[in-house]
């Protein structure tokens, strides 16, 4: 038996201004017919790429340098694009990352649906069925996929949908030619956690019914653990190490490859590191840094209803403790940190730091106070402003904030960026020439400048690829000891709050669920909500599959 | 929704009051005397005094100004002291050739805009686009009062193909009014000659018009299609096999539309501004020509009627393009 | 820092070599040589340039160029009047006997004039008003936004043209008159694209370590604006020109013995079309000038704009 | 609906090719007979004979309505009209006027002596338009109906211009107007774009801005001179801004007549096949007014160094030869007009001897020129005189302005502009429609921006309006022409001609220096089928 896909020595390069960047540099790879390959790697390594040049839709100013690909024994590396449209979306076809954008959103969803089913009818040299009938066809799809209602989801438009439904959709869209191929591009990634424990059902349902080939990437290897039962590791271009899914989790070779399981927070491991150290510092007497009280924030949407974001939260952070803010989208906890910073000013309630109350100051007092706390935003993409130098974005919260003159800030700097273990030489260079991880650590240089003794960090890695997260997680973590820093962390990963925080609160839709000591929670959660938190965090963490 | 009607409603009666306040006082901010102008060149002062006391304009600015609001909110744009009648009957005389002209110019710039605003994203970069770039940025530079002279001179003078200026020949009896528009009223009528000399008439100052709104329809439309096409329902589409043709002419036109849509609001308003010009030089009986005729003899009350009638087809076509908006976006539907 | 200590983790400079321009610049200078790549890519945008560099260069020199230089002062010369171009007369002469190209050249300088005066008013009026608009939110930006919506909802041409009819027809009127339909443009821009960017996490991130409302506007949102701002001023010094050489053919622009374009098409058009080449010429001035300024614009938006941005 | 306006454009798409390319027509022809075309630049807002007068309006007046009497030929003559005789008294203050019998308005009421008197009266009464003509001297009451055909006027002082005015005042039919007042307006809501008169034509299409039709009446009492069957269906005033548009018009043959060209398209388009220029000498003025009272005009010897500076001949070639330099305040075409001997022409050092004994001996000032905005020749003569007065190191800045606010700056001396130039043209032939611009009660009209204030001028002017004797005021005004030549408050400038250009089938064409730049007596003309 052949393979159905053969890739062979395949090497793509992208022109740029700068010079031809090697994206791919000999790729080889084999489906069968009936297999489940994961594809795991993180941003950049040239797992998307691969799989766009798979239905001939790469990037553009692209172009193979060597090797092929072969579908069912025919050539595709430069297939024309007439032909295409015999293979494209029938034969192979794709389901994607987000399911907003990847859905048109000024038609019905039937609409879409049923034009793809039109597409393959004509491109199958049959004619075009009749609209009723591929209206059918469309409702049998949707059923498919588990959709609830088809008849009435075939004229709903993608934005009356939830993002699992939409990703759902896709899916349907994706199957609806009987592909003998299926490539799933991150299908979770933009998805809550419990979502995306059922789209990992589906697809896994959909493959034992249909008896789908299946190629999913993923840079969460708890994902693809779910789906495949082949794996493959790519990292910057090259694929590292493929084999069986179970072997490559419990015998990693490569070097990358073991770094990278590494770096993989476990939900059901408790923190000895941390714990430890909280224990030494444990006697130490801690008073409450920060403390805020029955903290209320109220909206009003357009429509002229209330929307309460936050409602009535208390809490008391100590002095020097780590304090854990987890909880869903939506849940409010963004909107509580920005609060507590009185970025955005709470309905009502009262926000005391260090004694004294925040909540009424305005003007310079309030200037001076921010000094003292400092946060760190999710995203350091866009936190950093793209028209200034990094050594300008340092040096900011000390012109602002001092009289320090232009070469101590300049001196000041430099520091910082030693703090943070970046070169010096970063100070001249812009943002965008930045990696993720590198920003986030300019962010973190930035918030520190004025020595704080809080930093309040609002998911400071879930833009970040796994392998650098926890790189950030150490480094925090180191950093608030040298600097005797208090930090409140916000996240949605549990594995992440368990790692590193001592006490944690759960919110759901502006309140507080549980709270209490972080082991205990994840121990022992007396709520329904976070057991089922925990539940689905388990599910597509790694250590299930491995058990599995 | 029926609030939501009515909160337009206001919004578009406090503009227009807005607008008349604005124009008023421009206008009357300068020395000028309509009332000597239209005594006539011999008139004695008391014949001067006369005029001014019948159109009050002996009144002091702040009386007239309420004077004139009083009478705006009653729906009467006063009176055009040159011509001796209501504002608002002159301007409803001279609209519909303005409109008719308009129409045909936004007809003009959409049909063929649009399409070559598709054809220069999809080849984006190759020639057709480098021509079509030159070719609407030209549409914008060309000054519309020179480009008409020059097509005057070329269709009219030499070529003596299509008439110099005018709506109609002078002995043409227009068709019976029904819209007021010749193109469609000649048709109601089943006149044909007349609907086909109409529209020989109108060609040419409907290309002048229409070439700078047909420039900005195809850049907008350019870019908009550009974007739409790197984008991921468009990637994915084109996975999902369906054919390249009906991505560009179905999917892609249908997203790049709404801002499209937006300029082509933007440009009917901007098009009404043109007017003053190639009415002048067409010699087309529309509002356009009246506004600069008045404005050359310093008679000001039409000159705000004017800008307010074009500040409302303004705020209308921009009303219409919000409710194709919605039908066209579904998100909008419900708010 | 005067309150608290440095840090202890103070490390002193390892490489004390100080950096060469080229190495502290490089990020700049390879922005600009990618600028630079993609702009001379394009035809169009290069056209554009080329025009505008000449334009500008006639606006320098052009008086000291030209064969007549007198005309542009109301010289008169009957006995050649509407002479046809010849090697005397390169672009012919007008009604007065003045050589049409010596006119066209200097005319250069008025509408340079012209274009920089209304264009800079719009934009100092318009950006500071959007600022503020966008960034205050509230009543401010109620305010500010009405009445911009006002002026927008009325044609500019058509505004201007009350305003000059009322002010009396001049150049200084009519620049005036421009500058003061032009400035909503501007707020409308700069408020959109300040609404924007204050949602942008470097504004909180920016209000979170103290920073003051005009620091932000000034270091964090005005530059994040240059970039259409740039684009449209450019394209606006070709409108404006076009837009005064409008009013001036109404007859309510510059006027003579002024060498504006507008206002000498306005005289020209009656001596169409025999006497074609005088207002061919200063039609074509305005034409090549507009033009050069909305390649420019066009050029620039192309790689200032990274929507367009294609890597 | 919609389905009829969707087949019949498809049928229109067919008719298309067959028009196509139509070539244009001459004159227009309808059923009734040929309709002549005339393209002018300026609208009729308003018909009211009693309201407004300008050149386009007063033609389309003079073509609807009668007068008492008319003006015709050149030099213009006062013909009987209305009126087929009349008397004066001794004292020069009854005039009495005998009606001819066959006249009638257009809806068949004979115009009778009550219609004259009601239109005066209502001229006077509205004190608009033309009623600054007589009402010094005539008050309503002062008219009189003596029999239906006889009507008297009784002046309050005697007023030898009197009947020279009168042809500018037409008679409406009071039972049409009456029945259309509103609110005791005297009809002038309805007669803006209504007519109630017996003139030989009566209106047609009526589209203000756009076209204006005088169709002929079959019948016209007084008969039609070009006879019967040469007399035109109709004519079409068309609005045609643009002179590029009136002479490509004129030669498609589009428009049979049209006025306002440039000098030079007349130069131009004469050596057009088919074509005919009319180019006759007229009654209208130029002259740079100075600013008597104020400023450096004030000063005599400037004004004179002005006035011997400016190249004459320039301003003759501005019209291409088509004008002749004024040789006194008083156009060549008017009775009692000399050559004032000495009347300044270029003469350089002339100037620099006058401007040395002026207060800027070395100039170095700059003066403003004021001319109407649009008006192109004017704007011309402004560069002239900038050229001109380079040599003696004035400066001059040129301001055009709206006519409006160009006459309410010149009616104050406080903001009258140092230089203003301005076209008169004399209402009626009598020398006193000119003198009397010279005299102080004219201050504030714009003839009168340069606030010229010689008594003795003024009563000479005082004396020779009320004498009856010409050769007394004949006289009188060879001494008041002299004088004002010498005071120069102006530079007399040049007399241009009046130009049409017309189809040389059209015939008929009669021209009088009396009637305003572009007014054509339309009555007379017929076309000439080859």
């Amino acid at each position: 038996m052949t393979a159905l896909l053969d890739i062979k020595n395949y090497r793509l390069d992208i022109g740029t201004f700068d010079g031809p960047v090697h994206v791919l540099k000999g790729i080889n790879l084999t489906v069968n017919r009936g297999d489940t390959l994961g594809i795991v790697g993180e941003s950049g390594s040239g797992k998307t790429v691969l799989v766009r040049s798979v239905l001939g839709i790469g990037p553009r100013n692209s172009k193979v340098v060597e090797g092929s690909i072969s579908f069912d024994g025919q050539d595709i590396t430069n297939l024309p694009e007439k032909d295409w449209t015999k293979i494209r979306g029938i034969r192979i076809s794709m389901i994607f990352q987000d399911p907003m954008t990847y859905l048109n959103p000024l038609f019905t969803i039937g609409r879409q649906i049923s034009d793809v089913i039109a597409a393959h009818e004509k491109a199958a040299g049959q004619g075009v069925s009749s609209k009723a009938a591929r209206r059918a066809r469309t409702e049998e799809l949707l059923d498919q996929v588990g959709l609830p209602n088809p008849s009435m989801l075939y004229s709903q438009y993608p934005h009356q949908l939830s993002g699992g439904m939409r990703q759902r959709i896709l899916i349907a869209m994706a199957l609806a030619g009987k592909p003998d191929i299926l490539i799933a591009d991150e299908p979770t990634t933009a998805l809550d956690v419990t979502v995306q424990a059922q789209v990992l059902d589906l697809i896994n349902s959909l493959v034992e019914k249909l008896n789908l080939t299946v190629i999913m990437i993923s840079h969460d290897i708890g994902a693809i653990a779910t789906v495949a039962k082949r794996c493959a590791v790519m990292y910057k271009g090259e694929i590292v190490e493929q084999g069986m899914t179970q072997d490559i989790l419990n015998r990693p070779q490569h070097e990358y490859t073991q770094r990278l399981l590494a770096a993989v927070p476990d939900i059901d491991v408790p923190p000895e590191r941390v714990a430890a150290e909280v224990a030494e510092a444990k006697p130490a007497k801690r008073g409450n840094l920060l403390e805020a009280i029955d903290l209320k924030k109220v909206y009003r949407t357009q429509a002229g209803a209330d929307f309460t974001a936050v409602n009535s939260i208390s809490l008391a952070v100590k002095t020097g403790e780590i304090f854990g803010v987890v909880g869903e989208s939506g849940s409010g906890k963004s909107t509580l940190a920005r609060m507590l910073m009185r970025l955005i000013e709470p309905t009502s309630g009262d926000i005391i730091f260090d004694g004294q109350n925040i909540s009424g100051l305005s003007g310079e007092p309030l200037r001076q106070m921010r000094r003292h706390m400092q946060f760190v935003f999710q995203n350091p993409h866009s936190a950093l402003n793209g028209r200034h130098t990094i050594g300008d974005a340092i040096g900011e919260p000390l012109r602002i904030q001092t009289n320090m003159s232009r070469r101590d800030i300049e001196a000041r700097a430099e520091a910082l960026l030693d703090i943070v273990q970046l070169p010096k030489m970063f100070k001249y260079r812009y943002p965008h020439e930045l990696s993720g991880g590198q920003k986030q650590r300019v962010c973190i240089a930035r918030a520190i400048a004025l020595n704080p003794r809080l930093l309040i960090l609002d998911e400071p890695t879930s833009a970040l690829d796994i392998s650098v997260q926890a790189q950030v997680l150490d480094f925090l973590q180191e950093l608030r000891s040298e600097l005797n820093l208090t930090y409140v962390f916000i996240s949605h990963n549990l594995a992440v709050i368990r790692q590193i925080c001592d006490r944690t609160i759960v919110m759901k839709r502006g309140e507080i669920v549980e709270q209490g000591d972080t082991e205990q929670i994840f121990l022992a959660p007396r709520e329904e909500y976070t057991k089922a938190l925990i539940e689905s965090g388990r599910k597509t963490s790694q250590a299930a599959n491995l058990q599995a | 929704m029926l609030t939501f009607a009515f909160r337009k409603l206001l919004t578009l009666v406090g503009t227009m009051i807005g607008i008349a306040a604005l124009t008023f006082l421009i206008t009357n901010v300068a020395p000028g005397d309509p009332a000597r102008l239209v005594a006539g060149p011999n008139a004695t002062e008391d014949m001067v005094a006369t005029i001014r006391t019948e159109y009050g304009l002996d009144k002091s600015l702040p009386e007239q100004f309420i004077v004139y609001m009083g009478e705006l909110v009653r729906g009467d744009l006063g009176t055009s002291i040159v011509t001796t009648r209501p504002v608002l009957e002159e301007v409803m005389r001279y609209a519909p050739a303005t409109l008719e002209l308009v129409f045909v110019a936004m007809f003009l710039g959409i049909v063929i805009g649009v399409p070559l605003g598709m054809l220069s994203a999809v080849y984006k970069d190759g020639p057709l686009d480098q021509v079509t770039r030159i070719f609407s940025i030209s549409g914008v530079a060309i000054p519309a009062f020179w480009f008409g002279i020059l097509l005057q001179l070329l269709f009219s003078v030499d070529l003596e193909w299509l008439p110099v200026s005018g709506r109609l020949p002078l002995v043409t009896r227009p068709p019976e009014f029904v819209t007021g528009l010749l193109l469609v009223d000649s048709l109601i009528a089943g006149n044909f000659s007349t609907f086909w000399t109409s529209l020989q008439h109108i060609i040419l100052p409907a290309i002048v018009l229409s070439f700078p709104c047909l420039a900005s329809i195809l850049r907008v439309n350019r870019a908009e299609m550009i974007e739409v096409l790197q984008s991921d329902y468009i990637v994915a589409a084109r996975a999902h096999g369906i054919s390249s043709f009906r991505i560009i002419a179905l999917y892609a036109l249908k997203n790049a539309m709404l801002p499209t849509l937006a300029m082509i609001g933007l440009r009917f308003g901007w098009m009404l501004g043109s007017t003053v010009l190639v009415e002048t030089v067409f010699d087309w009986p529309g509002i356009g020509l009246y506004a600069v005729s008045s404005a050359l003899s310093s008679d000001f009350k039409p000159v705000v009627g004017v800008t307010l009638m074009i500040g409302f087809f303004f705020i209308v076509a921009n009303t219409l393009v919000d409710l194709a908006y919605a039908w066209i976006d579904p998100r909008l539907r419900k708010a | 820092m005067t309150a608290h200590p440095m840090t202890p983790i103070d490390t002193p400079m390892e490489d004390t070599r100080p950096l060469t321009f080229r190495e502290r610049h490089a990020s700049q200078i390879r922005q600009w040589r990618l600028y630079a790549h993609m702009f001379r890519k394009s035809f169009s945008s290069m056209l554009g340039l080329s025009l505008v560099v000449l334009f500008l260069i006639l606006a320098a020199i052009g008086p000291l160029i030209v064969p007549y230089p007198e005309a542009a002062s109301g010289a008169i010369n009957m006995s050649a009047k509407l002479q046809p171009p010849s090697s005397t007369y390169w672009f012919g002469t007008d009604e007065m006997g003045a050589d049409i190209f010596s006119r066209v050249i200097i005319g250069a300088r008025t509408s340079l004039w012209i274009g920089v005066v209304i264009t800079g008013i719009a934009a100092i009026v318009g950006i500071t008003l959007g600022i503020i608009a966008g960034y205050r939110g509230g009543w401010v930006r109620a305010v500010i936004m009405r009445v911009t919506e006002l002026f927008l909802a009325v044609p500019g041409l058509a505004l201007a043209l009350a305003i000059v009819a009322a002010l009396g027809p001049g150049i200084t009127n009519c620049v005036l008159a421009l500058a003061i339909v032009w400035w909503p443009g501007y707020v409308r821009l700069v408020e959109a694209k300040t609404l924007s960017i204050k949602e942008e996490l470097f504004i909180e991130s920016a209000r979170s370590i103290g920073a003051k409302t005009p620091w932000i506007l000034w270091h964090h949102i005005l530059p994040n604006c240059m970039s259409p701002i740039i684009v449209k001023m450019s394209m606006d010094m070709g409108m404006a020109i076009l837009s005064a050489a409008s009013l001036g053919f109404i007859g309510l622009g510059a006027q003579p013995p002024s060498p504006e374009w507008g206002a000498m098409i306005s005289v020209a058009r009656t001596y169409m079309p025999d006497w074609w080449w005088y207002s061919l010429f200063p039609g074509a001035a305005i034409f090549l000038t507009v033009l050069g300024f909305n390649l420019l614009g066009d050029g620039l938006r192309d790689i200032l704009d990274p929507r367009s941005r294609d890597r | 609906m919609f389905g009829k306006i969707i087949r019949n454009i498809a049928i229109a798409g067919l008719l298309a090719s067959s028009v196509l390319g139509t070539p244009a027509s001459a004159f227009e022809r309808t059923d009734k007979g040929n309709v002549i075309v005339f393209g002018g630049r300026q609208a009729i807002p308003v018909l009211d004979p009693h309201i407004r007068y300008d050149w386009s309006t007063r033609m389309m007046q003079q073509a609807v309505y009668d007068g008492l009497v008319k003006y015709e030929g050149d030099p213009a003559v006062i013909k009987p009209w209305l009126a087929e005789k009349w008397e004066t008294s001794e004292d020069g203050k009854t005039w009495t006027f005998h009606l001819v019998k066959n006249a009638k308005f257009h809806n068949g009421d004979p115009v009778t002596a009550e219609a004259i008197r009601y239109s005066f009266e209502r001229g006077l009464k509205l004190n608009k338009g033309v009623a600054w003509m007589l009402k010094d001297f005539l008050a309503p009451e002062g008219i009189s109906v003596v029999d239906d055909y006889t009507v008297k006027f009784e002046l309050k002082a005697p007023y030898t211009p009197f009947l020279s005015f009168l042809p500018w005042w037409y008679i409406v039919n009071p039972a049409q107007v009456k029945a259309n007042e509103v609110d005791g307006d005297y009809g002038q809501k309805w007669l803006t774009d209504n007519e109630a008169g017996s003139g030989p034509f009566k209106l047609g299409r009526w589209e203000p801005n756009v076209l204006y039709e005088a169709e002929a009446v079959a019948d016209y009492w007084k008969g039609w001179p070009q006879g019967e069957e040469n007399r035109p269906a109709g004519v079409i005033y068309k609005i045609i801004r643009e002179p590029a548009a009136q002479k490509a018009a004129l030669q498609r043959g589009e428009a049979d007549i049209v006025e306002g060209l440039t000098p030079d398209d007349y130069v131009q388009i004469a050596r057009a096949k088919g074509i005919a220029i009319e180019d006759h000498k007229g009654m209208t003025t130029f002259g740079i007014k100075f600013n008597t009272q104020q400023g450096p005009t004030a000063d005599i010897n400037l004004r004179k160094a002005i006035a011997y500076a400016m190249d004459y001949d320039a301003l003759i070639q501005v019209y291409n030869g088509a004008a002749s330099l004024e040789t006194s305040p008083i156009p060549d075409a008017m009775r009692g007009h000399i050559d004032v001997p000495g009347i300044p022409r270029q003469d350089l050092a002339k100037a620099k001897e006058y401007l040395a004994k002026s207060g800027y001996p070395n100039g170095g000032i700059t003066l403003p020129y004021v001319h109407v905005a649009g008006l192109e020749e004017a704007r011309r003569i402004g560069l002239v005189l900038l050229d001109s007065l380079k040599p003696l190191n004035i400066n001059v800045e040129i301001k055009p302005e709206q006519w409006p606010n160009m006459v309410a700056n010149g009616s104050k001396v406080e903001t009258s502009a140092a230089m203003t130039s301005v076209y008169t043209t004399p209402v009626s032939t009598d020398p006193d429609a000119v003198a009397y611009q010279y005299h102080k009660n004219s201050w504030g009209q714009y003839f009168a921006m340069m606030f010229y204030d010689n008594p003795k001028v003024t009563e000479m002017i005082d004396k020779a309006r009320s004498s009856s004797n010409w050769d007394e005021r004949a006289k009188l005004y060879a001494d008041i022409q002299t004088q004002i030549v010498a005071d120069q408050p102006e530079v007399f400038g040049m007399l241009q001609n009046r130009r049409w250009a017309r189809r040389d089938y059209l015939q008929g064409f009669q021209f009088s220096p009396v009637r305003f730049t572009g007014e054509v007596d339309i009555y007379p003309l017929w076309v000439k089928a080859e």
